[in-house]
């Protein structure tokens, strides 16, 4: 005990960093493995994307981050920093796209979710998405929403 | 903008002069430029610079916040039956007079939290068509992304 | 020096490279590809001219010396494939004139047509295995385009197999050249020679292995049996010109792949590689001949009769590789005849070859012009073309006959050194079934002349008047069949000195010494490990005695 | 894609790939990288920006014909090996120019070979936008 | 014993290890969901995923074997993966159009 | 390590041969692309396979900042070098071969191999 | 005599432009050529038959052992003579005869080609110059024969002429080939013995003496239309008339003849019961019979003349085989008088007349009195008619006389020779009688008269000639036939052309049989109705398993054959040709492996592999076997990227990032273009059975397992360092002076340094990849809307103007 509290005297600084590699690499693994099950769990693509990109790239970032921790290098720091950066642009954009493109092609949606408000508003020619209908709904008007209904 | 830009090249030059250039001495060199800025325009100090720089951080913090609380929603989401959860797609109204760059940080980081994901924006961008992963009261859903994100956003940008 | 062995590589780059940038103006193309194929032949003359004058010439690219950097290295034999390409494209590029047309010409004809060309030079000259495989994949590509530049239904289909069964090779190819690089660390061919000759019992098995993956790549490239399927199924489905091209030169260099590994890396190492090669070249040859007898399209038969001719050189090659597996137990005085007889073979293939690029394009010209003059390739809608052209008739009765060995045409000679060869070597029966062969593809060759040369026009004797004769652009095409069979009664004629530098080649692949001292300094052969270089380094004062390097 | 995120998001990444793709052309020499990550990087840049709005823009923000930029790159690279001919060197050998620069102890060397990277760079990005290019023109 | 080199080594490397473990886990489980679909969507999603998990094995191995070099491969992974699932998105896009 | 990764080499060569080997052209396509998986790790493999089958993580060939050579083992780089070239020339051939598919498809009507046939004979 | 040859050469070439501007005189000027050379021949009767004989040599490929070597002996100078003289006489004729064909400009350039060969192949003392001019009478024949192209079996004719003597030929020329190996082992010259005149004694001693003989007589047999290949010398009779003459009587067919006379010395075992002699009293003795026979079943005119010629051509053989070189130079030169005589009668009369069925035609007599002279002593001649003082006659009875000495043999061949002999006077009756004296059918369909001189100059000459020969033999039959004769028997011989009978009237037993086949003959001719009646069911034998059915059942098969290896080697299924490739290559490392005699070695120690490792391991695994199994194309692809993202970290764990990135950003723009092309692509189809499936999986999963193998052996086999250690030397300077690369990375510094070629043809392999995307594109986007029709034609000359 007494030999850590000197080894905790003498590289605090250095302890703290390991400390924080450590924090950022468990976090980052541990949020890959909530994407994977995420993944396998889930029961419809929304829900899977859902575990999968978030998680996913909060891992990468950790996990890259731990690795600009440890080398403590501004070299490393700057390329750990650019593919957070660039995981942080892209996924949304990433997993947007392919909602979208889901939807689409009418993939599955799970049973249990319960309102839909996109149903309908996609234009199926032009892939516009219109939601003039919405502004008149909520105006006060009679039109019932296009949205699914709640199950009962 | 100029003055971020102006803010980031004195942190630059602070670094490489004070040996060596890490991301250490860019912080302080950048906390430096920014009251150097702040001291030597004095006609100036009325921009919205100065104040965006503190909004900026908060957003930073805010948004880690957000993710934080978010992944270990979505961890318990991920592990605990999966019958309790109710996904839900809402339109989620959003300001109109947001920019195409505000839309796009605004779904990005809707999409980043973990639970909520942007699928669309709709044409005449009133609206962002949003995947819930567990929505009790989809009114309140809605209300809080546009109190959350969009505010805090707009703070920073405008 | 340097630059004049890295020439024939770096004109037709060029050109290419500039005619992809003037994409615009087909005549400027024109100028340029004609201008580049100009050079690329003058620069070969005077290479082959060089070669013949001081021996192997080696240029270490990058001034890297070998086996570190990549080398290109001009011996006989392979400055001689490069005056051959030259030759062809000078041919191919003014026939094109005539031939091919604007509307492949802006779509890149030209850039193709000399990056095949480079990439052709380039397998010839290079001494680096893997770089061999990159030529070979540039060679692979631009004969894929080029093959599709027209994209037809035939075209298409014939390309797919094209492409698949030569991608099959290709990775055959890397694969060897890998398994070779885990064994010996080093891709110069020079290095790996000496090196793998020191390979002890354990290792034979797997140069072996190694070996035959060699002979399937590159089998597959030169169309052997029973790996040619592609070609029939595809030579004969581009733009003429295009076959020409590709009938000419692009499968001897899978033929010259071979002898250049297997001379030089795999002969002492894997010595029983002859047997097989011999069975493969008497499928080769009958297989591909009794496709032509089959075949009712000018140039099916042709392209069968590709494969029927590879089977010749892989006899020649066959026939030296077993002589010298004999030798290694022969008595010492027997040894001189035995190389003779060897390089003989190995002379008698370059011969081969020579003979072959030579009447086989002319073939394939002429069958673009008859294409071009009737519209079609089929015997059954041809004829009347001994009467109406009777100098074109004469043109393609010499290629023919060339083609067919009739003496006292190049075919002949070709055909005589590797039967004296092989009755010297004593491997009477594929001597017995290289000559059957020739019959056969007599038998082919008469068939085109009778069905489209001598046999009335279909449709005339009805009285009908029969379609006009297209023919644009048969100017230049027809003059560049003359030219080629001006040639083809040169080489005939002087059949004797040709074959003196042929048979030189072949005592240089056998010897090998002049070849690996020309890449490999001295100081890199004193270098290396227990001393197994040190028998390469020349003897000072006293010149090197013939098959020194078995 | 008619997508408004993927747009405006295109706008930024446009120019962050393809300085990307340059610094990891030029550090090539020195680190992992080099003209082909790079022209792959720069083309995937473009590639999105053909995918978000559509070829013809991506096309027009190029500005030079495609299969002539290969044709340049490829000379490039080739004439790159031409340099040493001149002083009479062997083809394709490296020749290399020291350049004092301000501030760095050592020279900066530039040199043919980073001639030929840059040849590799535009070579791979010609190609690659070409076949893309090519193939959703067609789609769309 | 050097009390750093053994957290280095000793602490570190052991949690290096888990990790591993745990990262390999979830690759498997993403595999497992790319093979299986059912869907184009989930199999795209899986293949992002995997692309991710990629980078993060560099990344640790990064640290492991200390290569901090590794990392660039890393900077490419995540510039170009973007591409691939946009392309994707944009097939399924046409296709659904009539 | 190298045991398990010729495995994979010779299933890789398995899988994509098997695919080459299918009517549909389609499935050729996958084929080939397979098949260039495994000539690149067969070339990686067998140049970092040691003598005695073992097979080590060596750092790649980088010299420090500052130094003129690596001292240590590194890894060979020439192997990768050449990997490099056969990723980008299949990536080419890959990329030309899919387009040279999809036209015959397009000419063809069918993907079925058995239906192209007319040049040969 | 090389002069000789080269003047006939050039004359050949010139004959086009001859023809066409010396008109009506060109047999003329033509002729006197070949009727130079042929007196200058003549004038060296006297020498030759001294012993003298004339050698001109010029080297031209020697390591072949191909020297031009000519030679004039005996037998050189009888052919020559023939060759020459018959010639010129020929193309006296044919000036005449093909007067204004249109192509007779070309079809004297052959003729003369083809005399160029003859006289060449009789001249060469070379084996190897032998052979070429060999081969081409073969095509200049070839030319001949299907001179009238337009018709089918003028070309068939042709056609069947050149594949008999050209498979003859090949296989004559590995026989000489290996006759020069075989007298070089005995004269103990390693590079062969190639001039005939050289060749040593013994040859019937050496191992590959059967062989040689049967090689050399495969080439002299089909060559000189023995049985059984005697069935394409009636088929070459769809060339004109002339022409068939030339060749049949005088020389082509007769090459065979000259060749086996020329090498008789050296491979006659001096016995008749010899291997060479054997071959040759058996071959020729049946054609002699047989053609004979068959002979007297035709009505045609040419065709009656050429069965005749085949037997004539057996008896020749024969003749040699018996060892009387004296009666076969005397038959030679006889029988070129009288058949040459014949077919230009033949053509005469078809010429004339219009008529070639002898059958029908008949008292052509008084309308062409020259022509039926000649005829009728020709026939004379050949039927050998006792006591007429003709050169057929000496021929015959020299020829009986010999069938009486032929030892066991005599019974037999004498009576063949006399069967022989009488369907032989009945074949002279058929073309030398009955066309002139004989009975009439009907009226010539043609007004016949009398041929013009040109024409009748040569059968005249050749019929006066015969009876000079016989007369007067001391004048050229006597010393020609004795210098041939020394030759064929390489001794010195006198030849002894008395005619015995007619001066002294001795009722000897060979007279009386010539009497008896004369009566024979005769009597054939008057009850010919009956005689084909009774020999039709052999002519039915002979049309279902006769010789020339043979061939039609020989070349049928070829076609047949060929047709079928290509249905199953050339099937156009794509899957196969890989199949049969894969299945060559295990076959092949199985006699790799085998020949080496040992199974390769392989490293045992096998380290323990990381868990990460085993991930990358087991998902390429999972994906690639996935992959194969997948009935989605896209999904494929994704399960793709993950085998490319997975090597990739393979490469970059073990120390190649530049590998690892690279394939990182390729395997995502192959998953791109994947996705571009895909739209347009066929779902998967599941085309093959189950059975074909496994098939296909064990046949890749042996080749998978034997390339597995071979990594781990030569994986683990390193024989040498890896030559990397230099360029870590080479990377950075070390000395100011040194070649370096300035480079850290060693990777880079490999691809745009030390190997920068290998990255140039990459790059351009690229280049061409985009060009061919490009085009297979756009290039068709050009067709659509243009018809089918126009699209196969070359369509882009239209644009020519706009270039
Ligand atoms: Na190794
Ligand atoms: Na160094």
């Amino acid at each position: 005990m007494t030999d850590f509290l000197i080894l905790l005297r003498d590289h605090w600084l250095s302890l703290i960093a390991d400390a924080l590699v450590i924090l950022l690499m468990v976090s980052g693994t541990l949020l890959f493995l909530l994407a994977a099950v995420g993944i396998v769990r889930m029961r419809d693509v929304y829900t899977r994307m859902q575990a999968a990109s978030k998680a996913g790239s909060l891992g990468v970032a950790c996990m890259v981050m731990a690795v600009a921790m440890y080398f403590k290098s501004l070299n490393v720091a700057v390329e750990a920093t650019l593919v957070v950066l660039f995981i942080f642009l892209t996924t949304p954009i990433a997993t947007h796209l392919i909602a979208r493109a889901g939807y689409f092609v009418r993939v599955p949606i799970w049973d249990r979710t319960a309102r839909d408000e996109l149903e309908g508003c996609y234009d199926a020619e032009t892939h516009t998405l219109q939601s003039d209908h919405l502004d008149e709904s909520a105006a006060g008007t009679d039109a019932p929403p296009p949205g699914r209904s709640e199950p009962q | 903008m100029s003055k971020l830009i102006a803010n980031f090249l004195l942190a630059g030059a602070w670094a490489a002069a004070i040996q060596p250039f890490n991301a250490a001495n860019l912080a302080v060199g950048f906390a430096l430029g920014y009251i150097v800025l702040w001291v030597a325009s004095p006609s100036d100090r009325e921009s919205p610079y100065f104040k965006k720089v503190f909004k900026g951080i908060g957003f930073a913090f805010f948004t880690l916040k957000e993710l934080v609380v978010a992944n270990i929603k979505m961890a318990v989401w991920t592990v605990m039956p999966l019958k309790r959860l109710r996904p839900m797609i809402l339109a989620v109204p959003i300001q109109e007079d947001l920019t195409d760059t505000e839309i796009t940080i605004l779904s990005s980081l809707i999409t980043l939290t973990p639970g909520t994901l942007t699928m669309d924006v709709s044409e005449n961008r009133r609206y962002l068509f949003i995947h819930f992963m567990h929505v009790d009261d989809p009114e309140e859903a809605k209300r809080d992304v546009a109190e959350g994100f969009q505010r805090r956003l707009l703070e920073v940008t405008r | 020096m340097n630059a004049l062995v890295v020439s024939p590589i770096a004109i037709p780059l060029l050109t290419a490279f500039l005619c992809m940038m003037a994409w615009r103006s087909v005549r400027l193309q024109r100028a340029l590809s004609i201008a580049g194929a100009l050079a690329l032949f003058a620069c070969s003359v005077l290479l082959f001219a060089r070669v013949l004058d001081v021996g192997v010439l080696a240029a270490d690219i990058g001034g890297w010396r070998a086996p570190f950097g990549i080398t290109m290295v001009a011996d006989t034999l392979s400055s001689l494939m490069v005056l051959l390409n030259g030759v062809v494209a000078v041919a191919v590029v003014v026939y094109s004139i005539g031939a091919i047309g604007p509307r492949r010409e802006k779509h890149a004809y030209h850039t193709l047509v000399h990056c095949l060309l480079a990439s052709v030079s380039g397998s010839f000259l290079s001494g680096d295995i893997f770089n061999i495989y990159v030529w070979f994949e540039v060679m692979l590509m631009s004969s894929f385009v080029l093959l599709t530049l027209g994209g037809e239904r035939g075209q298409l289909e014939g390309a797919l197999k094209y492409v698949t069964l030569n991608l099959l090779s290709s990775s055959l190819f890397l694969s060897a050249v890998g398994l070779l690089y885990g064994l010996v660390g080093s891709l110069n061919l020079a290095d790996i020679a000496i090196k793998l000759g020191s390979a002890g019992d354990g290792t034979r098995p797997v140069i072996a292995a190694i070996a035959v993956l060699f002979m399937a790549s590159f089998g597959i490239k030169a169309a052997i049996f029973p790996f040619f399927f592609w070609l029939p199924a595809s030579y004969h489905t581009p733009a003429p010109v295009v076959s020409a091209l590709f009938g000419g030169i692009l499968t001897k260099v899978g033929v010259y792949a071979m002898m250049r590994v297997y001379t030089l890396i795999f002969a002492p190492v894997f010595p029983a590689a002859g047997e097989i090669l011999l069975w493969i070249a008497a499928f080769t040859m009958v297989t591909g001949v009794l496709g032509a007898a089959a075949q009712y399209e000018i140039r099916r038969i042709l392209s069968f009769h590709i494969v029927s001719q590879i089977g010749y050189m892989i006899m020649g090659l066959a026939i030296a590789l077993l002589v010298l597996e004999r030798m290694a137990d022969a008595p010492t005085e027997d040894r001189p005849a035995m190389l003779a007889t060897a390089a003989m073979a190995l002379g008698g293939v370059a011969f081969f070859i020579l003979h072959n690029i030579l009447a086989k394009t002319n073939l394939f010209f002429v069958a673009g012009v008859v294409h071009r003059l009737r519209g079609t390739g089929e015997l059954k809608e041809l004829g009347g073309l001994y009467k109406e052209r009777p100098y074109l008739s004469l043109m393609f009765m010499v290629s023919a006959m060339a083609l067919a060995g009739i003496p006292i045409l190049t075919g002949f000679w070709g055909k005589l050194i590797l039967v004296v060869a092989g009755v010297r070597a004593g491997e009477y029966w594929i001597v017995g079934v290289s000559l059957g062969v020739g019959v056969l593809t007599l038998f082919s060759m008469t068939k085109i002349w009778a069905e489209a040369f001598w046999k009335a026009r279909p449709g005339e004797t009805e009285g009908a008047e029969p379609k006009p004769d297209d023919t644009r652009g048969t100017g230049w095409m027809n003059a560049v069949v003359a030219g080629f069979v001006v040639l083809i009664i040169g080489v005939s004629v002087f059949a004797g000195p040709i074959y003196r530098v042929t048979e030189r080649a072949g005592h240089e692949l056998i010897e090998r010494a002049p070849y690996i001292r020309a890449v490999l300094d001295e100081e890199y052969l004193r270098s290396l490990p227990g001393g197994i270089g040190e028998r390469w380094i020349e003897p000072r004062a006293e010149t090197a005695s013939a098959g020194e390097g078995r | 894609m008619n997508s408004l995120v993927l747009q405006t998001a295109s706008r930024f990444l446009l120019p962050l790939l393809l300085l990307l793709s340059v610094v990891i052309l030029l550090r090539g020499h020195n680190t992992p990288g080099g003209g082909f990550v790079g022209g792959l990087l720069a083309a995937s840049a473009f590639a999105l920006q053909a995918m978000a709005f559509d070829v013809e823009s991506a096309r027009r923000m190029l500005r030079v014909n495609l299969l002539a930029m290969v044709g340049l790159g490829l000379t490039l690279a080739l004439v790159s090996g031409f340099f040493s001919l001149s002083v009479g060197g062997p083809l394709l050998k490296g020749l290399w120019f020291e350049v004092p620069v301000l501030g760095f102890d050592d020279p900066i060397k530039i040199g043919t070979p980073v001639l030929f990277d840059i040849g590799v760079y535009l070579t791979v990005l010609g190609v690659v936008l070409t076949m893309i290019f090519t193939l959703q023109e067609v789609v769309e | 014993m050097n009390d750093v080199t053994w957290l280095h080594e000793e602490v570190l490397g052991a949690i290096f290890d888990v990790a591993g473990v745990v990262l390999a886990v979830g690759i498997l489980f993403t595999i497992w969901r790319l093979t299986r679909g059912p869907t184009l969507c989930d199999r795209v999603v899986a293949l992002d995923l995997l692309g991710f998990q990629a980078v993060g094995v560099i990344a640790l191995f990064a640290i492991v074997t200390q290569r901090p070099v590794l990392l660039s491969v890393g900077i490419v992974m995540a510039l170009v993966l973007f591409l691939a699932t946009a392309a994707f998105a944009m097939y399924l896009e046409r296709r659904a159009r009539p | 390590m190298s045991l398990l990764l010729a495995a994979i080499i010779g299933m890789l060569f398995a899988s994509a041969l098997y695919m080459m080997m299918r009517r549909s052209f389609v499935k050729l396509t996958i084929g080939l692309i397979l098949i260039g998986h495994s000539a690149n790790l067969l070339i990686f493999t067998c140049a970092a396979t040691r003598r005695d089958g073992s097979m080590e993580r060596l750092p790649p060939g980088l010299i420090e900042e500052g130094q003129t050579r690596i001292e240590g083992e590194f890894a060979d780089p020439l192997p990768f070098a050449l990997i490099l070239t056969a990723i980008v020339i299949a990536f080419a051939i890959t990329a030309f071969t899919l387009v040279l598919v999809k036209r015959a498809y397009q000419e063809v009507g069918t993907d079925d191999l058995d239906n192209m046939r007319t040049t040969d004979r | 005599m090389m002069l000789s040859l080269a003047i006939l050469a050039l004359l050949s070439v010139a004959a086009p432009w001859v023809c066409r501007y010396a008109g009506p005189a060109r047999g003329v000027v033509l002729a006197a050529f070949p009727l130079g050379i042929g007196a200058w021949f003549a004038s060296k009767i006297p020498s030759v038959a001294d012993g003298g004989g004339i050698v001109e040599t010029f080297a031209w490929l020697p390591e072949l052992g191909l020297e031009l070597t000519f030679r004039l002996d005996g037998l050189g100078l009888l052919f020559a003579l023939l060759v020459t003289l018959i010639g010129a006489g020929v193309l006296l004729y044919a000036g005449t005869y093909m007067q204004g064909h249109h192509q007779i400009g070309r079809f004297f350039a052959y003729l003369i080609g083809f005399m160029t060969s003859m006289l060449g192949l009789v001249l060469a003392d070379n084996l190897i110059l032998l052979f070429i001019f060999w081969e081409l009478t073969s095509i200049t024949s070839y030319l001949l024969i299907g001179f009238n192209h337009d018709k089918k079996e003028s070309r068939s004719g042709a056609l069947q002429a050149l594949m008999v003597t050209g498979l003859g030929g090949l296989a004559m020329l590995a026989g000489l080939v290996v006759l020069a190996f075989a007298a070089g082992d005995l004269a103990g010259v390693a590079g062969g013995v190639w001039n005939m005149s050289e060749l040593p004694e013994g040859l019937s001693g050496h191992a590959h003496y059967p062989w040689i003989v049967a090689l050399v007589l495969a080439g002299c047999l089909t060559k000189s239309a023995q049985f059984p290949f005697y069935f394409w010398l009636p088929s070459a009779m769809a060339a004109p008339s002339l022409v068939s003459a030339y060749l049949h009587s005088s020389t082509m067919v007769k090459a065979g003849v000259y060749l086996i006379a020329r090498l008789h010395p050296n491979l006659a075992t001096g016995t008749a019961e010899g291997l060479w002699e054997g071959l040759l009293i058996g071959f020729g003795a049946a054609t002699m019979f047989v053609g004979a026979y068959l002979a007297t079943r035709q009505t045609l005119y040419k065709r009656l003349l050429a069965y005749s010629t085949v037997s004539s051509l057996g008896v020749m053989v024969m003749l040699i085989g018996m060892g009387h070189p004296d009666a076969a130079a005397a038959y030679i030169l006889a029988h070129a008088m009288f058949k040459g005589c014949l077919f230009l009668v033949a053509g005469i009369v078809d010429h004339e007349a219009g008529e070639k069925d002898v059958a029908e035609i008949g008292r052509l007599f008084r309308a062409m009195p020259a022509t039926g002279m000649a005829a009728l002593l020709a026939g004379i001649s050949m039927a050998g008619v006792p006591l007429a003082p003709l050169a057929g006659f000496v021929a015959k009875e020299k020829m009986i006389k010999a069938g009486l000495d032929a030892g066991p043999l005599t019974a037999l061949l004498t009576a063949l020779i006399i069967a022989a002999g009488s369907f032989t006077v009945f074949i002279a009756i058929m073309t030398g009688f009955k066309p002139f004296f004989g009975k009439a059918q009907r009226e010539p369909k043609k007004h016949a008269h009398e041929a013009p001189w040109p024409m009748l100059a040569a059968p005249v000459i050749l019929a006066v000639l015969g009876i000079v020969y016989a007369l007067v033999p001391a004048l050229f039959a006597t010393p020609v036939v004795t210098a041939a004769g020394e030759a064929i028997k390489g001794g010195p011989f006198e030849a002894a052309l008395r005619l015995d009978a007619f001066y002294y009237y001795e009722i000897s037993l060979a007279l009386g049989l010539s009497l008896l086949a004369t009566l024979i003959g005769v009597g054939i001719y008057f009850g010919r109705g009956l005689w084909v009646k009774a020999t039709s069911p052999f002519a039915k034998l002979d049309g279902v398993v006769g010789p020339a059915r043979m061939y039609d059942y020989a070349m049928l098969g070829l076609t047949k054959g060929s047709w079928a290896q290509t249905r199953v080697l050339q099937n156009g299924s794509l899957q196969v040709y890989i199949k049969m490739t894969l299945v060559a290559i295990l076959g092949m490392f199985a006699w790799a492996i085998w020949r080496t005699g040992a199974l390769p070695s392989v490293g045992t120690n096998f380290e323990r592999t990381g868990l990460l490792e085993w991930v990358l391991i087991i998902s390429i695994a999972v994906s690639a076997i996935v992959a194969t199994r997948l009935g989605s194309r896209l999904a494929t692809v994704a399960v793709l990227g993950v085998i490319g993202y997975a090597v990739a970290v393979v490469f970059a764990l073990y120390g190649g990032p530049d590998a690892a990135m690279t394939q990182f950003a390729v395997e995502t723009l192959i998953v791109v273009i994947f996705v571009l092309v895909v739209y347009h692509l066929p779902r998967f189809a599941v085309y093959s059975g189950l059975a074909v499936r496994m098939m296909d999986l064990l046949l890749a999963a042996t080749f998978g397992g034997v390339m597995a193998c071979l990594v781990l052996a030569a994986g683990s086999q390193e024989l040498f360092a890896p030559i990397s250690a230099y360029f870590n030397e080479a990377a950075m300077p070390e000395t100011p002076d040194g070649q370096s690369a300035y480079g850290r990375n060693l990777v880079n510094i490999i691809l745009v340094d030390f190997r920068s070629v290998d990255t140039l043809g990459e790059l351009v392999v690229l280049g061409i990849a985009a060009i061919g995307v490009y085009t297979l594109m756009k290039l068709r986007d050009d067709h659509e809307g243009t018809p089918v029709a126009e699209r196969e034609g070359d369509e882009d000359e239209r644009e020519g103007g706009n270039a």
